[in-house]
């Protein structure tokens, strides 16, 4: 917050650091949105994930050491940042948080937070699926051990008022992951609804019913141009999309704002960015988006 | 030493109906055997007779499946070489027992390093170390370039010199012998020799495998000899001629013709 | 000078029946723990033995194996291969890529990316043979450059990172009768790359038990400079084994495709471990010269029918690696006991 | 028979120099490499020479260090632990759980998880020497045990997969003194992690190159045979080298939780490449009997200042694998080309 | 064939001034030799001097790094074993080049695999070769067991007993032989004596290494003494006796005190 940085245009560098592994599709359209937000601002937008707390500590202090104008943080495990966060905010740079972390990013010191947790989504997708009359879920979990899928399961269970039941699959093998899918579902014919948590196991999943010739009801997080035309044919009942673009393209636009023009968006108040749901009703307009990889 | 006097001790070594299986391939069967104090028993045979397998079970290598082995006249299995080592047995593999990628001197003391120091604190001696394993090794007519060369990349015989040299400066109370002298030259095989025959005479007992009869001879007292596994029977020097040696071991009458189809047609 | 050739039988050996014969060979105890592993499921889960059950994890099992297969004779070739994975996504990306996004034909897309595969198959082996370098190191160099690769141009080209409209692509449902269809079979829905699967595995065992190659890639992985110095092509045997590991990357990859129709950036990753311990459970060494194809198979089929059996039997999938780990354990110690008792030493 | 020893210069050796002497150990290949990568990124980005950024990448090299100086023991040993990176979140979760679900004494806590990882440790060495199996898959079976475990286990105790709350367990911040401090140095904010991993080079470097178990370890890595004929306690000295591995992924565990005050159950899952890795870079040979540990620790610094180099280069991360796999073809070359400068074959 | 026949042709084999270095050292330097068509050239000299490295370069396992090499006349560098072989060079080695894991019969035939049919449907000819490695090996008094079985759990000498059958049964022009009868038995060694006289006989050149003048003397045409990487000399069989021979390979009369050391004391 540079007093003499009030013209637009002069240079400014933003750096988002966030809990998404390289080619997470979620995170992947948070950076697209960050990213796009600095071309159309003229800021530098540098992006770094690590799921580890540890690393993604690490990823913080050498964003820090290079002095960005701003920085952006998801918070997976807020206790896991909470050194770096500090010690960022500690170095005068303008922090917001996105995503996940919104109980914490105030008393971290960040100014504010852009999004909504996950749990809040998962209750979400919960309640849509319980209004369709589905009382016996599974929830692929493509990532073992990944916060942000663990607490999106969490959530749908909390508002489902039937049975959730976490399954592991591995989203580096898409082939494999329906296999499983469709195992779950011969040993257990009573279940009634799949909650996939990636467009690619999706179309996956919505496979594995076919085969399995199940009559479950099928629910994805993220959307993607096939699970559009899922939707579309009636094979996915809807999908729920978090606006990841939204998640990164809002703080860089706050932070740049605010080196150039000193303006503190957020009022300490979080920006929620979501959820929204994909139906066939407005499956058609989204799915040119989605093209894009910006949905 | 002489050998009325030797017998009056039990053995060192001895062995009784003694037998080994690999699998399904039965290598030795039925061979009964001593070393005393002092003494050297020479163990002859063809090729596959069994005589590696033999001394395998002497130190402590592999488990004998058959019969009894005594020390001191007491039965025994060895577990492994460590405890046949702890008893003063030291060998001399035909495969050498050497580490190739590690220097000569580590080598030499492998197992029983020289340290300094004590508890924790003890380091390796590693001057004293290199020291006497050049010194030793001149002693057998092995000149070496660098001590701190990788064993592996010595010749054939330069390594075959180590495994000796580290067994005589360690034996206590019988050396092993397999093979020692297949690969040495003239000077370094007579070494050898003489090395057996101090052995012998400051009363270390020594089990000595050779395919040679100009070795064997010269330095045994008895004769183990072995067939397919089997023993044809121990002879003491005094039962037997080089001559007859060399026959039994060459197995009968082809030798003569050798002779004859050797020179140019 | 003409004894003749002394009869078969020997005093030396113990008489040993054909039961013991046919125990040592190095797939056997594989093959008993496989039948455990099968009983077990069998007996203890409802969907295992039905036809939609057996259907599954056999497909499961194919795609694990026809890498597997690859990668026991590599293995036995005395290198190993952790690009093998990647590969799998590489060329996925590639067919899919050229087909959604330029239009290209979806026939010569196919043949651009084995080409591409061969083509890094065979860097590999030069790398390797040229510097001496282990495997390990130079292949899992090139599976972290095919790992950035497969995602930053996916997604600088199509702006996402997984490929979508596949299965709108002209000619796709032609080219899925080779590696997406499958057909009924004794009640069974069965997919097309278990034919694939079964087919490697006969041709890899004829290769290495019957033929020259065969013979060669157990010597260069057993002694390499034994087999230098007895004449073996050492360097055309390595880049063979290198090309033929890259090559199976491409058919699974074509396998995975043609059936999901989409494929990730992220496709393939992490499974390259999983071959090696495929083939390992199958009784190949790790130190080379000495394994099967068909144990590789078995490896493979023993990890797809756990994998499948742990959700088939409805534990608490939380705990699926752990089982994983245990039945791995489980499935290496019965080959290991029935290779004891058959006298041969691992 | 007095011959005395010849002097050491003999006509049949071509002299050599110091430097060529210094050459010809282990580490010197890396330690060219990691000069290399060093003047490359301080010429080429901005943050990597302030002291904030030295402070990163050292801290991000030294926690892998640990572990790859005591892996690479036990590679020159001729095992493999796969089991190392999960072991690391094994202790963390078990003082985490421990802790702040049942609120053990923290120094209890410490000295409870030491002790699992160090009988870990001792079960692989156990069944690795006990059957003979290759440690590649059996600690590959303890890995994806632990892995499970892990996951299903802090999911049954605390309901999440991660340890909140850590920070606010009593005597906390007197443990944080040996794990998760740091202290000013030349304007540095030095986490204590680096003087572990300092500490800890040095002593298993004076281990392996002047005490007598450092002989065994390279002898028990070069030739088991051998070294057993000669008398070498063998299942002791593996059993040490497993034990130690697994005390080092405790001490990792420790640092990172006590830095972080939280860990995930996911925690080291697909590191124990990384420390391979490290130890590879740094002269270790896969096949055992030769490395040493300062080699592996400047392949940890390698891989650290690469690591955070890419972040200070602002390079996009989505080719930050590719980046990886290249600087470590790379320094793998340089490794090589030095030492046959330097005379050594490989 | 005589002398004065061979000297027409041109050797098949020959070294100008060669010689070897491995990285600092200097394992062979200035060595010139050369081995005729039915001429057996014996390489003598201690443990150390060279003579496996020598044939090494001959046989294309190594390069040499300084000198010329020639074969029937022209200057060659053999960039590996294969374009030796290529030559009808067969080489047996010291440490025997076998895979250890791989079956007695398929080390027999590696790289020279028998086969049936053809093209992409060539198989190997199992049963044929099978026969032919029982027959070679029962020929030199080896009686396997089981040519399956693999070929490192053989013997010492059974294994020599196999590289030296193979390069016999495969040997074309030349036959290089490193210590080839160093882990043999009387008889056995007997035998490969008797192939070295009848590949002589039949027009092939040999190169034989050995320790034991006993076996050189009989076979040798000419003797190359080998002392630390340098030639002593290239002696033709007129020139020199057994004796000398002798005396000149032990390094002179150290040898003679050697009988009487080894009485007992
Ligand atoms: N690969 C190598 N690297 C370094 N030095 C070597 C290598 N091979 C051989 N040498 C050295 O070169 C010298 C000659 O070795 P070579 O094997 O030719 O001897 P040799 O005459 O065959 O001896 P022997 O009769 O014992 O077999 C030896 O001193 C040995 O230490
Ligand atoms: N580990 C093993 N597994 C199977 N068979 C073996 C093993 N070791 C040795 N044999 C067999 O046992 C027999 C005896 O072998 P051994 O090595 O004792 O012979 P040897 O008398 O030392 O012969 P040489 O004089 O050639 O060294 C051989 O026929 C060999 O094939
Ligand atoms: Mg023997
Ligand atoms: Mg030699």
């Amino acid at each position: 917050a540079t007093t003499d940085a009030a013209a637009s245009g002069d240079p400014v560098t933003i750096a988002v650091v966030t809990h998404g592994s390289p080619g997470d599709t979620f995170w992947d359209v948070v950076k697209s949105g960050a990213e796009q937000a600095g071309k159309d601002l003229g800021a530098t937008v540098t992006y770094q994930g690590d799921g580890d707390p540890v690393k993604q500590s690490q990823l913080i202090d050498a964003a820090v050491a290079t002095h960005p104008d701003g920085l952006i943080v998801s918070m997976a495990n807020p206790d896991g940042v909470k050194n770096a966060v500090e010690k960022a905010v500690a170095a005068g740079i303008p922090v917001i948080t996105i995503n996940s972390g919104l109980e914490q990013s105030r008393e971290f010191g960040a100014q504010t937070h852009v999004g909504q947790s996950e749990f809040i989504a998962g209750q979400g997708a919960g309640e849509q699926l319980a209004a369709a009359d589905v009382s016996n879920v599974i929830c692929v979990i493509h990532e073992a051990g990944n916060t942000g899928l663990e607490e999106r399961c969490k959530g749908a269970a909390d508002t489902l008022g039937g049975s959730v039941t976490n399954v592991q699959v591995d989203v580096a093998n898409v082939a494999d992951a329906q296999n499983t899918i469709k195992s779950s579902l011969l040993a257990d014919p009573s279940i009634d609804g799949v909650l996939t948590l990636n467009p690619g196991i999706a179309v996956a999943a919505s496979q594995a019913i076919e085969e399995a010739a199940s009559s479950a009801k099928l629910a994805t997080f993220d959307v993607s141009s096939d699970v559009t035309q899922l939707i579309l044919d009636g094979k996915i009942l809807f999908a729920v999309d978090q606006q990841p673009y939204s998640q990164g393209y809002l703080p860089v636009t706050f932070l740049t704002l605010q080196a150039r023009n000193g303006d503190v968006v957020g009022g300490g108040m979080p920006v929620y960015s979501g959820p929204g749901f994909v139906t066939k009703d407005n499956a058609e307009q989204v799915a040119k988006f989605a093209k894009n990889g910006t949905r | 030493m002489t050998d009325a006097q030797a017998s009056a001790d039990p053995p060192i070594l001895e062995v009784r109906d003694i037998g080994k299986t690999y699998g399904s391939i039965l290598a030795l069967q039925g061979v009964s055997a001593s070393v005393g104090v002092g003494e050297v028993l020479c163990v002859l045979g063809d090729n596959g007779a069994g005589k590696s397998t033999f001394i395998k079970i002497l130190s402590g290598a592999h488990a004998h499946t058959h019969g009894k082995l005594l020390a001191y006249g007491v039965e025994r299995t060895f577990g492994s070489p460590r405890e046949a080592l702890d008893l003063g047995i030291a060998t001399v593999y035909q495969d050498l027992a050497v580490v190739p990628l590690m220097p000569v001197w580590r080598n030499f003391f492998l197992g029983s390093e020289l340290t300094r120091g004590f508890g924790p604190f003890s380091q390796l001696d590693v001057k004293g170390m290199r020291r006497i394993t050049k010194e030793e090794l001149a002693k057998m007519g092995i000149d070496l370039r660098d001590v701190d060369q990788p064993i592996g990349t010595l010749s054939g015989g330069e390594r075959q010199s180590v495994a000796i040299a580290r067994a005589v400066y360690f034996g206590a109370k019988v050396v092993i012998l397999d093979e020692p002298t297949s690969a040495l030259g003239v000077k370094q095989a007579g070494v050898v020799l003489k090395y057996i025959a101090q052995a012998r005479d400051r009363g270390l007992g020594v089990v000595f495998i050779t395919h040679n009869p100009h070795h064997a001879y010269p330095v045994g007292d008895r004769f183990l000899l072995l067939k397919r596994g089997t023993s044809l029977g121990d002879f003491k020097k005094s039962e037997i001629t080089i001559e007859e040696m060399t026959k039994l071991m060459a197995g009968g009458a082809e030798l003569d013709a050798l002779a004859h189809d050797l020179a140019r047609a | 000078m003409t004894r003749t050739a002394p009869a078969v039988t020997d005093e030396r050996i113990k008489p040993a029946g054909l039961i013991i014969t046919l125990l040592r060979r190095p797939e056997v105890g594989a093959a008993v723990a496989a039948l455990a592993i099968f009983i077990f499921f069998s007996v203890s889960t409802q969907a295992f033995l039905t036809p939609a059950g057996v259907a599954t994890w056999l497909y499961s099992a194919s795609l694990f194996g026809i890498m597997a297969v690859a990668v026991a004779l590599l293995m036995i070739g005395g290198e190993f291969d952790l690009s093998a994975g990647a590969m799998v996504g590489t060329t996925g990306l590639i067919v899919g890529i050229v087909t959604t996004e330029w239009g290209v034909n979806i026939w010569l897309a196919l043949v651009i990316a084995l080409a591409i595969a061969l083509a890094i198959g065979a860097a590999n082996a030069f790398v390797v043979m040229k510097t001496g370098l282990p495997s390990f190191i130079v292949t899992l160099a090139t599976f972290f450059i095919l790992q950035g690769v497969n995602l930053a141009v996916t997604k600088i080209i199509t702006g996402t990172v997984s490929i979508q409209g596949m299965s709108a692509v002209p000619g796709f449902d032609a080219v899925k009768v080779f590696f997406g269809s499958s057909f009924a079979l004794l009640g069974m829905d069965v997919k097309i790359s278990i034919v694939w699967w079964i087919a490697l595995t006969a041709l890899a065992t004829w290769i290495l038990l019957r033929t020259r190659s065969g013979n060669w890639i157990f010597a260069v992985g057993g002694q390499i400079t034994s087999s230098r110095q007895v004449g073996v092509p050492v360097m055309k045997v390595k880049m063979g084994l290198f090309m033929t590991t890259a090559g199976a990357g491409w058919l699974v990859g074509m396998l995975q495709l043609f059936d999901v129709s989409t494929v990730q950036a992220t496709t393939g990753i992490g499974q390259e471990f999983i071959y090696i311990i495929c083939a390992v459970v199958g009784g190949c060494l790790l130190t080379g010269g000495y394994g099967s194809a068909i144990g590789a198979a078995l490896g493979a089929l023993i990890y797809g029918m756990t994998l499948q059996g742990i959700v088939f039997a409805q534990w608490d999938n939380n705990w699926l690696k752990a089982f994983l780990g245990g039945m791995l354990l489980l499935a290496v110690l019965v080959n290991l006991y029935v290779r004891r008792q058959a006298g041969v030493r691992s």
